[in-house]
């Protein structure tokens, strides 16, 4: 289980905007630790976001998706009350889902 | 050559005032703080990292701005620090000297982020200076040295100043923030020529 | 730890995600190997790059820290439905792959690593077209020395 | 943002002989007009301001929260009623009025040191497990850190060092500041005591000059994009000793807090607005 997520979801007109940090090393596995040893490769490779059930945004990753990962996206059909939830799978299978209410 | 100037000058500093704040209840406090914070560090780490010599002693208790006695004295020991390679080519390879230039790393201790075994020491001047035009993420904290082997003729005698410059810079400005990259060892006498063909060469890109 | 497939089992046997869904979030191996756009083109289909005044992408030119380059991209082609980050010199090119829904914005704000200066591409896929804006990005280095 | 461009003597030297005769063949005192044109500053300003908002350190401050409120330790306690020097549980601008003298210990206390003391007496914790791993990123107590400097959001710093170990450790702080050692010479002076001076790219504060000073004080703990982790104000300071090549100091010595106390008081008055975001 990953550390919790901090997601916004806040609705301007017909939109809802939604900006998400997510707690994760993204590891690439190409940088050494303080021994000159390599440190495993560990990142996220998929997330999916839904608004009341309804898939909004899927994402694939690679290693190159910054340390602790920024995600801000626009979308239409959801209003005040509704859960967003934004869910992500590692590639050590590991996994995280949070939600938030859109404000 | 106005550097013999400035080793001939008479040094009257005493050396009373050398110690002036040591013998403050603050300098023992201070030395207090010391002795308590650092109780790892090893006798030789004492000695090359953390006592004094003169001219930092100096330089700390007047706050980098000494009064022109301790000037003197600084100019004195420092020019007295000159060491030159044994083939007597104070300028070298400008390509090794860029090298050194851009190269940030060496020296560090500690259990945190040591440097990890057989790391080079370089010279990290762009952290400090700008020097190729081109590179843009240069310091300030020294002057701009773009174009520089372009303001004087391309002479030993250039080089000499240059190297001696670079060597201990505290025998022509006491108390400047540059490090004495050659008579505290950092760099050896062929690593400074090579920095001061880096500067002076009309081929390398600080001049081109 | 779990493995994909099973996280994803859980997930739909919560409630989370439909089967659909959870296919929707697969994660494309062989784009993350290729070694430039072309490539990437060449494995996901549709016709050669072409460039795009219709796509805003926004960058700093100079990234102070090639650890953290902050993107904002956004597709004024109609029927986008994917915005890819391709960074032309890391060591994988490919750096995220998204997929916007119909009611969706085509707008994405996120965060990539850069190993050094380089062209980064925004490349948008709307049916069957593949369209793309560049932006070179400088990445400066530090201080005090490692 | 101040910038001024690079033509001056690194340190101005006060009517000593030496250093008229110098000045005059000072090799590098010369302005050069290459270089100059070269201003990259206006490219980093667009990103830091495409970075301003969205700081990853609202993860550690969530982090920090939890661990302030869940029972831990030996003794299953929580924080809450941890004294930060404006009473138990009193978390609100504590911050900002740190380090201070905590008459319970004897000493003056940073806020780390101040957190490993309550987590040793409330929850019965050894030091050594407070502060277990506490320089990896998102350690406990860099996490603690930033949600409780996150509790004094525009609260000015106030540390006006007026107890009589506080008037100490400033003064001692303020020598240690101008103390150069090791093989580079190096004191915190020699980088942060002028304006608008840079090492590469980054901008470094004078600490000579309060409204630097607060700059960077109001802005600590910091997301160090470089380390994908927040870093403290002691962490700050062990890296810069590191970078100016000696051995750094231990975790809550006396040569932290002084500098802190120091520093802290430079930069009075100034608004918290922490966690920043950095290199």
């Amino acid at each position: 289980m990953g550390k919790p997520m901090k997601i916004r979801a806040r609705a301007a007109g017909e939109l809802v905007e939604v900006k998400v940090l997510m707690a994760h090393p993204m590891e690439s596995g190409r940088r050494k630790d303080a021994a000159g040893e390599l440190i495993p490769a560990h990142y996220i490779r998929t997330v999916e976001a839904t608004c009341a059930e309804r898939v909004v945004l899927t994402a694939q990753w690679g290693t190159a998706i910054s340390a602790n990962p920024f995600l801000g996206f626009k979308f239409k059909g959801g209003a005040k009350g509704d859960k967003v939830r934004i869910t992500w799978v590692d590639s050590e299978g590991d996994s995280r889902s949070d939600e938030t209410t859109v404000v | 050559m106005k550097r013999l100037v400035v080793t001939g000058l008479v040094c009257a500093m005493s050396a009373a005032a050398v110690g002036a704040d040591d013998d403050s209840g603050l300098g023992k406090q201070v030395e207090q703080v010391l002795r308590h914070s650092f109780t790892t560090a090893t006798p030789a780490e004492w000695k090359t990292r953390l006592d004094q010599d003169e001219v930092q002693a100096l330089c700390s208790l007047h706050h980098n701005s000494p009064p022109a006695a301790v000037s003197e004295r600084i100019a004195k020991l420092s020019s007295a620090t000159m060491r030159y390679p044994e083939d007597g080519k104070l300028s070298g390879d400008w390509k090794k000297g860029e090298k050194l230039a851009s190269l940030g790393t060496g020296g560090h201790i500690g259990k945190i982020q040591p440097d990890r075994p057989g790391v080079r020491r370089g010279g990290n001047c762009y952290a400090c200076h700008v020097l190729a035009p081109d590179e843009i993420d240069a310091g300030n904290i020294g002057p701009s040295l773009a174009g520089y082997g372009r303001r004087f003729a391309n002479s030993p005698a250039t080089a000499r100043i240059v190297y001696e410059k670079i060597w201990n810079a505290q025998a022509f400005l006491p108390c400047t923030q540059m490090p004495r990259f050659g008579a505290n060892g950092w760099l050896t006498p062929q690593e400074v020529a090579d920095t001061v063909a880096f500067l002076l060469d009309p081929e390398s890109p600080v001049n081109r | 730890m779990t493995n994909t497939a099973g996280v994803i089992a859980a997930f739909v046997a919560a409630g989370w995600l439909t089967p659909g869904e959870a296919r929707a979030a697969e994660w494309n191996k062989a784009a993350f190997a290729v070694k430039d756009m072309d490539e990437l083109i060449a494995l996901l289909g549709g016709e050669p790059a072409t460039p795009s005044d219709a796509i805003v992408f926004d960058a700093p030119d100079i990234a102070e820290n090639g650890a953290v380059v902050p993107l904002a991209l956004k597709s004024g082609v109609p029927g986008t439905e994917t915005i890819a980050i391709i960074v032309e010199k890391n060591p994988t090119v490919l750096a995220a792959m998204f997929t916007i829904p119909p009611d969706t914005l085509p707008e994405i704000m996120t965060r990539v690593k850069m190993a050094e200066s380089c062209n980064v591409y925004a490349l948008i896929r709307a049916g069957g077209r593949n369209l793309f804006a560049v932006r070179a990005i400088k990445v400066t280095l530090g201080g005090c020395g490692g | 943002m101040k910038r001024r461009s690079s033509d001056a003597i690194a340190v101005p030297i006060r009517g000593g002989i030496v250093a008229t005769i110098c000045a005059g063949i000072l090799l590098g005192g010369a302005v050069s007009a290459l270089g100059e044109d070269v201003d990259p500053l206006n490219g980093i300003q667009k990103y830091r301001d495409m970075l301003k908002d969205d700081n990853p350190a609202e993860l550690s401050e969530m982090s920090g929260e939890a661990l302030w409120t869940t029972p831990r330790g030996p003794r299953q306690a929580t924080l809450e009623a941890c004294d930060l020097g404006l009473g138990p549980g009193v978390i609100e601008g504590a911050y900002a009025r740190l380090p201070r003298w905590f008459p319970d210990v004897a000493r003056v206390q940073d806020i780390e040191s101040r957190l490993v003391t309550c987590m040793t007496t409330l929850q019965g914790m050894t030091a050594e497990q407070a502060t277990k791993d506490w320089t990896n990123p998102g350690s406990d107590l860099e996490n603690l850190v930033t949600y409780v400097a996150g509790k004094s959001l525009g609260v000015p710093i106030d540390v006006p060092a007026l107890h009589p170990r506080e008037a100490e450790l400033a003064a001692i702080g303020e020598v240690l500041f101008f103390r150069r050692a090791g093989p580079l010479d190096f004191a915190c002076a020699t980088c942060h005591s002028q304006d608008g001076r840079r090492i590469r790219l980054q901008d470094l504060p004078n600490f000579l000059d309060p409204e630097s000073a607060r700059g960077s004080m109001t802005t600590w703990p910091a997301y160090r994009v470089s380390q994908s982790a927040v870093w403290t104000m002691e962490r700050r300071l062990i890296d810069c000793i590191r970078q100016m090549r000696q051995p750094e100091p231990e975790f809550g010595s006396e040569l932290l807090i002084a500098l802190q106390v120091w520093l802290q008081k430079q930069a009075n008055g100034g608004a918290m607005a922490a966690p920043g975001m950095k290199r």
